[in-house]
């Protein structure tokens, strides 16, 4: 039996672990594993063209990470026609039923649980606070509206409609910028929300490399120290970066148990056709989230840094 | 004297700061082989491109036949008959022999096919072009399918020259035909001009040697810092006044057109 | 003719009874020489030769390859860069090169789309629409390169930029979803159709690419305006001079190249589904079908080359792509190897070239 | 000298006495033509004044604007990019054109790191390494072009995926963290380091592009090599026949380039502070320094232009991003103005040098 | 008989399927004005690229000062005194007279500046192009620092032959060099080549100008179907002998090197 890895890049070290992770419970289990990816992250077409080659290649089941959540679902249908079972990973679909399953962070849920450490962390300041939103790309996919809409819905900040990022009318937002998820992304849009504003004193980001990247343009004007950062990811070097005071807090999530529940349930669709079945109450199986912080608050559970490094991935 | 087959009046053109051509008037007679010299940068080409369509004057006026006409690009002149060989030759270099002499002026296939389907009636075109090259004994080209690319300079001349003979009803315009050719190719070229005065057609010839003017030409305008300086019959005067004149030496004869 | 005339050129005399020979030309017959020779002759033969070999490699190295059903995926996979490369040809085959063809599809399939759903213009209404305003994209390109007499690269890099970002600005970002078009304005994803002849499903896409290279090679062979679109590429200033309207010429291959990015814009909305403005095409489809034109065969200095060969080279793109997944080498190495193969092919065409000349 | 002689170019004689005068010239005094004729004697003065006047506009339009930390926040942005640009400014005067610089560039910064952390040769070691690999990239165009005779668009297209998967399939796609190397070896992130008079920072990156652009100005101005990169993009064969070796200059163009490229690939480090494949340099960084070079006037075909102008081009792309961003426009409008400023500066420039020819 | 200055034997030089050069002998004597001449396509400009490096031989030997010799490159030949107008001139047009006159041979500032910085003596450059072109009297040139482009085309010649004239210090060749120009124009340049004949230095002329061969050649090389036919006197001979010669219509004196 044979399955599929789309990934959206095959450079984010998240994909990179979600790849080995995979791997190695490919080889376990005895399921030939290939894997594909976009050339940057929001690369639909390169999804699409992988797609159609595991249904050529007459692969069981696929794992997807989708990059344009809404554009690549005509393609899933037909994997899914072809009687292939495709498992959405980390970034659910657009509607999240197109896929036979979704394996993902409750990715409000870690957007939500930075938010409301930032307001806590802030106390009083937080009512004046200067807001940078370090967000994905401009298709808003998915996991970008869901993270940045549950971090300001934690911070306080009304959403306006709530799929959708960039409509809140909160004065205390000095502006949105994309990123592309990678370091250098984050450095340049860090460079023109200081530009726009110098006194911005919280700065939410997509991902840990884009929060490294913010780190370095505060660092450049001598704010590293006076400026929160939050991210979300909680890879190996995101969770020393929390232990370094680099960043703030992040919401640790899980990719390894993504790919290889992902497997698992390929393996069980191949061998009698069962589905896996969803977290209850929700419409996706969650692969649950961790808020990491050495600077705790009341009211919102954590983990320290020493902890998060014993579970963090790559 | 009959009306003049081309007429230009007052002529101007101007590059930059370069004034190419100077209010300058031009008479081409039916029939006739009229010769066109001058120093280096005195405005001969400019002068034919501006008949031939190919540049469009700052100002001046162009009569055809006794009709002012105004030409917008040389395939406007080609419809009114006017054929012109340029110092550049103007072939392309990978197309065939047939396609660059009908570049502009291709046969359709008879019927739906060329009408509606607009195809090529590459037949005929190669018939044509064949003749048209043995007819005037130019060449010994195999294949006229060959890029002109693969041809010598002077098989290229030849087919330029060829091209304008063929299909220039009114007028041929020649510039610098024999520049870069040899004795051999020269002497061709020179026979191919009175073979096609010999059908009646007038040429304007431009060209830099003296003895090949004075034996071909009927007339020559002499052409002097963008103007024309005067016109002059080979025979009334020796190729040593003719330099004399077009370099500025001696006084021009005081003809009408004279600056 | 006149008195003085043969005195002056008297030594021509000389020329009386001059050989006819030009110069020595030995024919060399051996067997390499003429199949160079031959492969000459027709520009298509190379990246034919190219494609027939890469099949047969990856049938061997997959056993899931030579199949009628992966052989219709990969033309599927390849038709919109295919009709990208039926713009670019032509625009190549001026001597010109066009960055905006993605940026034209791309906006063209959103304008499709938007006119249908937000402004209610019934759909094939808005695909008309969406045609000629692509058409109206190319053709800015053709006017700024022919009337302003500026460098296509830069002008296209330019429009490259502005189409993309108008097409965000005019989208609002917005993803019209397959289900919604599937619904309300089926007309918008025609070419998603297939017909199933055995069980292998064959896109309507596919058959329009290759009723449009057909009817480009056609076009470009056997009429005038064909041979005048080579020969302003060969050289514009002897085409000028010999009677082409190049000016005209150059506007119209640049609008119609627009038409040809607008059509593979809806061809777009039938092979993805749906309407997005971020789809990839718009940031590499220029790069896409450069790459198609070149390992095709197709000079970029413009005048040689056929669009056979374009669509040889779009299929060995399609081919390497699908094989090396089904092989299952990294990605990554993929790419590395489409790098070595433009180079490999644009190596062994000028060997040709070099050789037989 | 011989018997014949004289006579038969007998009619010369009429030369004596023939007047001096060849062409006549209107000098048009008028302020317009003057300006004009200025502007076409210093190629970067266009460039300059866009430069200049959009400084103004923005400072009206934004109060952020004209402060010296967005001065030198602009300055730091274009650091990369200009010094790429002068990569592309010397291939582009030989009418060449380099795809891969931003490949290069990032690949040269992933080698300094891997070499330093993975192989663990210490950092200065690492860094000579990564430029004389950089170098080497740049070599292998040269060669492909010079010996190989094939055009740079397609050899630079073609080793620009190479080089780039090379780089993914090298690093494994690690990234090494910033603080990491501020650790145990910031020699790599020298570039980053800063000076901060009166308080406003400027990076030691922004000396370094500014010294390389004077040196190249000077080499290009002032040595003969540099005469040399003009008479290669002006007319290749001309060149070789007076005497330049052509192959070896176009093999050193490009080979300093690879070193140009690799330098920003060090600089790289010390601006983002990590080492990332995935640094989109390596998509965006030729068309960044292509558009820095055309707007800065300098010609695509070679041979004309001065990387001055480069350096202005730079610095009114990142004047515009930065203006247009603290204006508060949609980064979509940034891109879309971008557009239109490429083909505007190069309409003034055409413009210019048509009036004044 | 002197020992030739440059020799060469059994020159061959293939394009594809045409032999340019199907083993050519050549010789010229110190001091003397030698062309060359022939029919279009004879081979007359792939002899002398190769004899000035422009293009490397496929077979056979060329002497200079009874030395063999094998040039790389232009600029090889060029270091050893042998400098050249080629057919297409080779100029860059939009670099300065001055850069065009110096290009692979310039001066560099005195002292540090030089040696270490490799700065450009630029005033040195220019004073010595504008006493070449000023000591040759060809022409009015207003500013040394003017491009190329700016140039007419006789103009344009003209410093080409300069550069060729300044520099030769061993033997000046010249490919057609009134080939576009005028009766003024050509009649300087052979003028300049006399100039430069009295300084002793020999000269190879291409022409396809009869007149003009016979007027200033000590002797004619005749080459045919890419070899040398002969070479002759023009005392001993008529222009209509050579013209004869040349295209195959008569028997070519029988010469130790005729083919
Ligand atoms: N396209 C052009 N741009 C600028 N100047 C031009 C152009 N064409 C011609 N000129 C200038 O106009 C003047 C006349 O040129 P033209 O070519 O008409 O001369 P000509 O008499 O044909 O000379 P020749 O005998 O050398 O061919 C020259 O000074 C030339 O430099
Ligand atoms: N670069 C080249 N590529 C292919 N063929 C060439 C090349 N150069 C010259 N030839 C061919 O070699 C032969 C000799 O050419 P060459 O230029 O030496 O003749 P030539 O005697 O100088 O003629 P002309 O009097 O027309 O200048 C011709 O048939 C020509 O087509
Ligand atoms: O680029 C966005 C992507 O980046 C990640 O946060 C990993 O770094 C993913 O969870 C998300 O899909
Ligand atoms: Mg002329
Ligand atoms: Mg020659």
């Amino acid at each position: 039996d044979s399955a599929c890895l789309i990934t959206k890049t095959d450079t984010n070290p998240f994909f990179v672990k979600m790849k080995e992770g995979a791997e190695a419970k490919a080889a376990e289990l005895g399921i030939e594993l290939k894997s594909y990816a976009g050339r940057i992250d929001g690369d639909n077409e390169s999804q699409v063209a992988a797609i159609e080659a595991c249904i050529a290649d007459g692969a069981k089941g696929i794992l997807l990470t989708p990059s344009d959540t809404s554009a690549i679902v005509d393609s899933v249908k037909a994997a899914r026609d072809a009687g292939i079972l495709v498992i959405a990973l980390d970034t659910p679909l657009d509607p999240i039923d197109a896929a036979d399953a979704t394996f993902a962070t409750d990715n409000f849920q870690a957007g939500l649980l930075i938010g409301e450490w930032a307001k806590a962390t802030m106390g009083d300041a937080a009512a004046n606070a200067r807001i940078g939103l370090l967000d994905l790309a401009i298709s808003q996919p998915s996991v970008d509206v869901l993270r940045d809409q549950g971090f300001l819905q934690g911070f306080g900040v009304d959403l306006g409609d709530p799929n959708k990022w960039g409509d809140e009318t909160d004065p205390r937002i000095v502006g949105h910028e994309v990123t592309a998820g990678n370091e250098e992304g984050g450095l340049t849009a860090m460079e023109a929300l200081l530009a726009k504003d110098p006194d911005i004193n919280v700065v939410y980001t997509i991902n840990e490399p884009a929060a490294a990247g913010a780190y370095e343009a505060l660092k450049a004007v001598g704010k590293e120290g006076s400026t929160l950062i939050v991210s979300v990811d909680g890879g190996c070097p995101g969770v020393k970066n929390v232990a370094g005071g680099v960043i703030g807090a992040t919401s640790q999530q899980y990719p390894l148990l993504m790919a290889s529940k992902g497997i698992e349930a390929i393996a069980a669709f191949a061998k009698d056709g069962t589905k896996p079945a969803p977290t209850e109450g929700k419409n996706f199986f969650d692969t649950g989230v961790t808020l990491i912080t050495d600077k705790p608050v009341d009211g919102v559970e954590s983990i320290d840094a020493t902890k998060g490094a014993e579970l963090c991935w790559g | 004297m009959t009306e003049p087959i081309l007429k230009a009046r007052n002529l101007v053109k101007r590059y930059g700061k370069v004034t190419a051509l100077d209010h300058c008037d031009f008479e081409l007679m039916p029939g006739e082989i009229l010769a066109v010299i001058g120093d280096n940068g005195a405005g001969k080409s400019s002068l034919i491109k501006a008949l031939s369509g190919a540049v469009q004057p700052d100002g001046g006026e162009i009569w055809l036949d006794g009709k002012k006409v105004e030409f917008a690009s040389p395939l406007d002149a080609r419809a009114h008959g006017i054929e012109c060989v340029y110092q550049t030759l103007a072939m392309s270099p990978a197309l065939s022999i047939a396609d660059n002499m009908f570049m502009g002026r291709e046969l359709r296939k008879p019927g739906i096919m060329g009408s509606l389907f607009r195809k090529l009636d590459r037949p005929a075109m190669e018939k044509f072009a064949r003749e048209k090259l043995n007819e005037l004994g130019l060449m010994t080209i195999q294949n006229i399918n060959q890029a002109v690319e693969t041809l010598s300079g002077g098989q290229r001349q030849g087919v330029a020259v060829a091209r304008a003979a063929a299909f220039g009803s009114k007028v041929v315009i020649l510039d610098e035909p024999t520049a870069a050719l040899g004795v051999k190719e020269s002497r061709r070229v020179l026979e191919l001009i009175r073979d096609v005065r010999s059908r009646g057609i007038p040429i304007i010839l431009i060209s830099h040697n003296m003895p090949h003017v004075f034996e071909v030409a009927d007339r020559i305008h002499i052409h002097r810092l963008g103007k024309r300086l005067c016109v002059i019959r080979p025979d009334d005067y020796t190729m040593s006044d003719a330099v004399a004149f077009m370099t500025g030496a001696k006084e021009a004869p005081g003809e009408p057109m004279a600056a | 003719m006149t008195s003085n005339g043969n005195t002056a050129a008297g030594f021509e005399e000389g020329l009386q009874g001059a050989s006819e020979k030009v110069a020595e030309f030995h024919d060399d017959k051996s067997l390499l020489k003429r199949v160079q020779h031959w492969l000459h002759q027709t520009p298509s033969a190379v990246p034919m030769i190219v494609l027939a070999v890469s099949v047969v490699v990856f049938a061997i190295l997959s056993e899931n390859f030579f199949r009628a059903t992966t052989m219709s995926t990969i033309l599927q996979q390849i038709a919109i860069v295919g009709i990208l490369g039926c713009a670019q040809t032509l625009v190549i085959l001026t001597a010109g090169i066009d960055l905006s063809v993605g940026a034209i599809a791309v906006f063209s399939s959103v304008l499709m789309g938007q006119l249908t759903f937000r402004y209610g213009i019934p759909a094939p209404m808005a695909i008309v629409l969406g045609l000629a305003l692509g058409t109206a994209m190319g053709a800015i390109n053709g006017l700024l390169i022919s009337r302003l007499k500026l460098p296509p690269f830069i002008v296209t890099l330019g429009t490259w930029q502005i189409y993309l970002s108008a097409n965000f600005i005019f989208s609002a970002n917005e993803t019209i979803r397959s289900q919604d078009i599937a619904e309300s304005a089926p007309a918008l994803q025609f070419w998603g159709n297939a017909v199933q002849p055995g069980g292998v499903k064959i896109l309507f896409a596919v058959f329009l690419m290759i009723a449009l290279v057909a009817i480009m090679s056609y076009v470009l062979r056997h009429t005038a305006w064909g041979r005048h679109v080579y020969a302003v590429g060969d050289d514009a200033e002897a085409a000028q001079l010999s009677g082409v309207r190049t000016d005209r010429m150059i506007l119209q291959v640049y609008a119609l190249a627009g038409l040809f990015c607008a059509i593979a814009g809806w061809v777009m909305i039938g092979r993805f589904g749906s309407v997005s403005p971020t789809a990839s095409t718009g940031q590499l489809g220029n790069i896409q079908s450069i790459t198609a034109v070149v390992i095709g065969g197709i000079s970029l200095f413009g005048g040689r080359g056929s669009i056979v060969g374009m669509f040889f080279g779009a299929l060995i793109v399609g081919v390497f792509e699908m094989g090396l997944r089904l092989v299952g080498t990294d990605p990554q190495w993929t790419f590395f190897l489409i790098g070595v193969l433009i180079i490999f092919a644009v190596a062994v065409d000028q060997w040709i070239r070099k050789v037989s000349s």
